[in-house]
């Protein structure tokens, strides 16, 4: 217990949080300040790339683990399940209508890189080392959450053609998944050499690289909570804090049957815990359009982000220390 | 100078609907447009600002097309089919043109 | 199709404008419009460029505004109080809606 | 609000051919013109996009211009002198302005 | 003296300047080189935050200056008088009207950061430090001239009401201010501990960026002249090489009196000499729309920033350096 | 011949090239993955600045050679001569039209710059030093082969006036032509002190940089090949690789006689062999807008850039260091 709260208040002290919470400030106090898409875009595509390479270099350096397929198996099952359990838990707390509450609910399952990038960081300022290859692991998690969602909208009726080909393949090969497994690929075939020529690049500037983004990250939820706040009645707001938890806590079930370390623990429970914010709601702008995207993004980004950014992580790193004896 | 009449139709529609909408627009035989970046806008379902974005894949395009007025509704058709259910708007100007033989 | 009759109020300002524009409009009971950005132009006080802009917060954009003949004098009314005293250019065209329920 | 007839010509043309073309404007003395950014289209040479643009330098912008009636036909002179052997389209349109005496 | 043309020399060859006049160089020879607005912004946000942190973790090292408050005050107060002299000196050496002389003036009593950042690198580099908080009396200088130029006006006659609340809001708000400011914050609240988390970030490549973000200004400024060069007659070009001094002068006597350090010193005379071109050129958009842009950009971009940025900055550290014996 | 093998096989598996095959892969299987235009002009600008500026350093550190003169006049002449070879070649290989025959030309005379970063990565990475100035020489092949094609198309009759002072001054002081020898200049100026002050901005991240650079050049190369495969038949295609290979063999006559080092000649080869694909494009659809585009795009980039990447750039350093014994 003491030593979560000294994590968290660690984590809450820390530049990056800090950096964070400046944006949500500015953004709330309606300033000007902003950071050009481009350069946002930029900047996500660096550490997408960084944080691939990492983990495909540290797969090559200490070998496959037996529990590789594995994982991955038990993450697509996780996001596949995690938007049911989300849709039944919003029909009791909020009432949303089934459109809303199974776009909500396909966020919940899916994952939120930049959360698990944030955890990473945090694994490392404690020197806890996590499996290489969960990045993979968070890959295969981005997608399964959707079709979930729209499997749980077609068995209530209605067109039903909400999922085709194109879309299909729009969500597999969206840019952020090719470009986390492609960077990871490519670190796991150069391998340490590899890392050695672009080290400066990608692991140096990191965390400051972090802080920038997370700006922008605080900037960008300020504005939605900005805008959105009216559009969220309390039981749902409540779903944005309990349904990581209950991720989390389904993440570190798996995390344990597997027997991963601690930080594969830990990252197992961030990932279950974080929602989607750039994969999903553009694939429930084409499938769900009638869903509302004030409530999803609002909540996905306004409410569970900070909640896991803040407080969640330091949290699971600790119950995922505790319980392996890390 | 020597102009003919045609049409103007401007479609404004969500980013991720534009390779649908163009892709309709090829498949009722229509091969002429230009797509135009929108900053931001308001409707019945708010406003909203490009820099405002909560997520960064729900922007805006307006995407132009300039038809032979005889043209005009299986265009329309073919767009509608695709707009209906989104948000966004459809407006049609007369307008002249040079060099009639590219439409 | 069936489309109807609609006017096109397109109003080209300054960037550090727009906000004072769009709150104009909505008090002014006008709820739909579109910014769209400009990359340069030339006036009557002189050529400029995104580009070559001295100072970047002097940039213009184009507020495209579709709306019912009828509530048209409101709207140049509340949009001439803002353009006044700036530079900028304000047109207005006829054109066709689908979907006019929305306007 | 008194408005007064102008012509609306809107020219899309490659940007390489931008500043020709704006240079041409001002040799036929017209002095006013907006030039907006365009993010892709589809015509007789294809369908292009600035994402997939495979040369950084072949994008595209649309020049719109404002004109009293009577100088149209300069204007669509001089202009068609810099677009004839480019891609490009051309169309010309009715509107009203405020404050004509700036045109 | 020598001392004095020895810095002069060394700093017109460093590869801060040397880019810097490349950008000029390009710019008047029509290029077509050019940097992405979009870039140009991150880079600028890049150096906002690394030098509003760096200040926040000297604060922290070493403990609040009982001068703190005073020195705020002091820029407080300079940023409002100096418009007054500008104004004034304006009607004798030009003849621009009222309103393009308040317009120029306000310009005059705010700040440049990037002068500031090009006079923190010249201190550096001849191992000169200077109070942290510094760049929090940056921050307070930005917004009291724009009154003090406001005021001017009204007190002329006229229509009045040229500030509102949300014009107040948007310059006290602005984005630099912020992302400085709260950069600070986040330096002082961190510490040396968090500086080394990102100090590969935010220390190591400061230069490199500074370096590709003056050949920027460079551009935009030889752009500038290249369009303005007709609006200035001799008696407004006089004044933006001489309203520097001025300032410097006002900046020195103030630096001296609270008793700072020479590096202190030096940074009070490169913040009153400097010039704003960012976010008083948006406010005069706003409140004074009648005036001419091309006059105070010109001016102030063209003719002031390269002016400080080769020949003012050293000139001021070596009578700072000599008259604090530092 | 092993050598070479291995130099292949080491390139093939290095982290840059990789980033490439992944860009071309995404864009081929249509993922939406991209990096937006303005941060892959900010990458390419920041290349050019340090590639450019550790030229100058090194002809500061090493001294003017006295063949520096000679290997630029001997770089004009050869991107003059490679378009007549160019122009001949394909229409005996291809069936273009004359227009798209002399463009196409235009490109391979002239000169790609990445692929001369790239080829520079390399030859540091085997420890292979070249001649500081060759950024010079590289500078001095863009233009002059632009003006060979023209001349090839006027003298075919036709309407001539395709050149104007206009065209002229946009070819020579193009935007990468002026960074790159700006920055060569001021590297020339200050130094390998200068030098110091920016090593960890232009030096240690330079490789990662050249990594997403060149996962862009992928994504665009592949998306051409995409929308272009239709437009080239089997003989074009084939000269976009014999063509390399004869300029390659063009810039080894010439790198010897001039008794380059094995880098110096290495690079003559590299530039003779690579083909334009930003400033030539440009140039061509303002003096022959009646061309094809996407024939010499899909040939120069989607053909001739991956080829000099992966095989070519190991091949001629191989042969390179065999000839000169390095
Ligand atoms: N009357 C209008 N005039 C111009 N643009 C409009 C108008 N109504 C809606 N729009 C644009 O279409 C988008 C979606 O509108 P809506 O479907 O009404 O929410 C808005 O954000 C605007 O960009
Ligand atoms: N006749 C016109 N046609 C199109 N745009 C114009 C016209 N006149 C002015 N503009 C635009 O409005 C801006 C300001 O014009 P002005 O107030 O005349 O200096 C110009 O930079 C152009 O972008
Ligand atoms: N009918 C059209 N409507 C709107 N834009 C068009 C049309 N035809 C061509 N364009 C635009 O002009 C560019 C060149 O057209 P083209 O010369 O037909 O290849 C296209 O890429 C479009 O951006
Ligand atoms: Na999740
Ligand atoms: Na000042
Ligand atoms: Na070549």
């Amino acid at each position: 217990m003491e030593q979560m709260l000294s994590l968290a208040a660690a984590n809450l002290l820390s530049p990056i949080i800090l950096s964070f919470a400046l944006g949500v400030a500015a953004a709330l106090a309606r300033s000007d300040l902003n950071i050009p898409e481009a350069v946002a875009k930029g900047m996500s595509i660096y550490l997408l790339f960084a944080i691939g390479f990492k983990g495909g270099v540290s797969v090559a350096d200490h070998g496959i683990d037996a529990t590789l397929a594995l994982s991955l198996l038990a993450g697509i099952v996780l996001s596949a399940a995690l938007p049911l359990i989300a849709f039944a838990l919003l029909q009791v707390m909020g009432n949303l209508s089934r459109l809303d509450a199974a776009a909500v609910a396909a966020h919940y399952g899916s994952i939120s890189i930049v959360t698990f990038v944030a955890g990473t960081s945090v694994l490392e300022s404690g020197g806890i080392v996590a499996e290489g290859y969960m990045v993979a692991v968070a890959a295969a998690m981005e997608a399964p959450a959707i079709l979930s969602a729209l499997w749980l909208i077609s068995r209530g009726g209605g067109d039903g053609k909400r999922m085709d080909g194109e879309l299909m393949r729009e969500i597999m090969l969206n840019g952020s998944i090719v470009l986390l497994v492609g960077s990871f690929l490519i670190g796991w075939v150069t391998g340490v050499e590899g890392l050695a020529r672009i080290e400066s690049f990608i692991v140096s500037p990191f965390q400051g690289v972090l802080c920038l983004f997370l700006l922008d990250m605080g900037l960008v939820a300020g504005r939605g909570l900005r805008g959105g706040s009216g559009v969220l009645r309390p039981g749902v707001l409540a779903f944005g804090v309990v349904m990581p938890l209950i991720g989390a806590t389904a993440g570190l079930a798996t995390g344990l049957l597997l027997g991963l370390t601690t930080g594969g623990v830990a990252l197992f429970m961030v990932l279950s815990a974080s929602a989607s914010y750039i994969a999903v709601p553009a694939a429930m702008r084409v499938a769900l359009p009638e869903a509302n995207p004030s409530i999803y993004l609002t909540l996905s980004l306004g409410v569970t982000f900070p909640f896991n950014l803040t407080l969640g992580i330091p949290v699971y790193v600790a119950i995922a220390s505790a319980l392996t004896g890390g | 100078m020597q102009t003919h009449q045609a049409k103007r139709v401007a479609i404004i529609i969500e980013q991720v609907m534009e390779s649908r909408l163009t892709d309709a627009l090829a498949n009722a035989g229509v091969s002429g447009w230009t797509v135009l970046p929108v900053l931001g806008g308001s409707g019945r379902s708010g406003e909203w600002s490009r820099e405002g974005q909560v997520s960064r894949g729900t922007g805006m395009v307006q995407v132009v097309c300039i038809i032979r007025p005889e043209r005009m509704d299986a265009l329309l058709e073919a767009a509608f089919g695709v707009v209906e259910r989104h948000i966004g708007v459809v407006t049609v100007s007369d307008c002249e043109v040079l060099r009639a033989e590219r439409f």
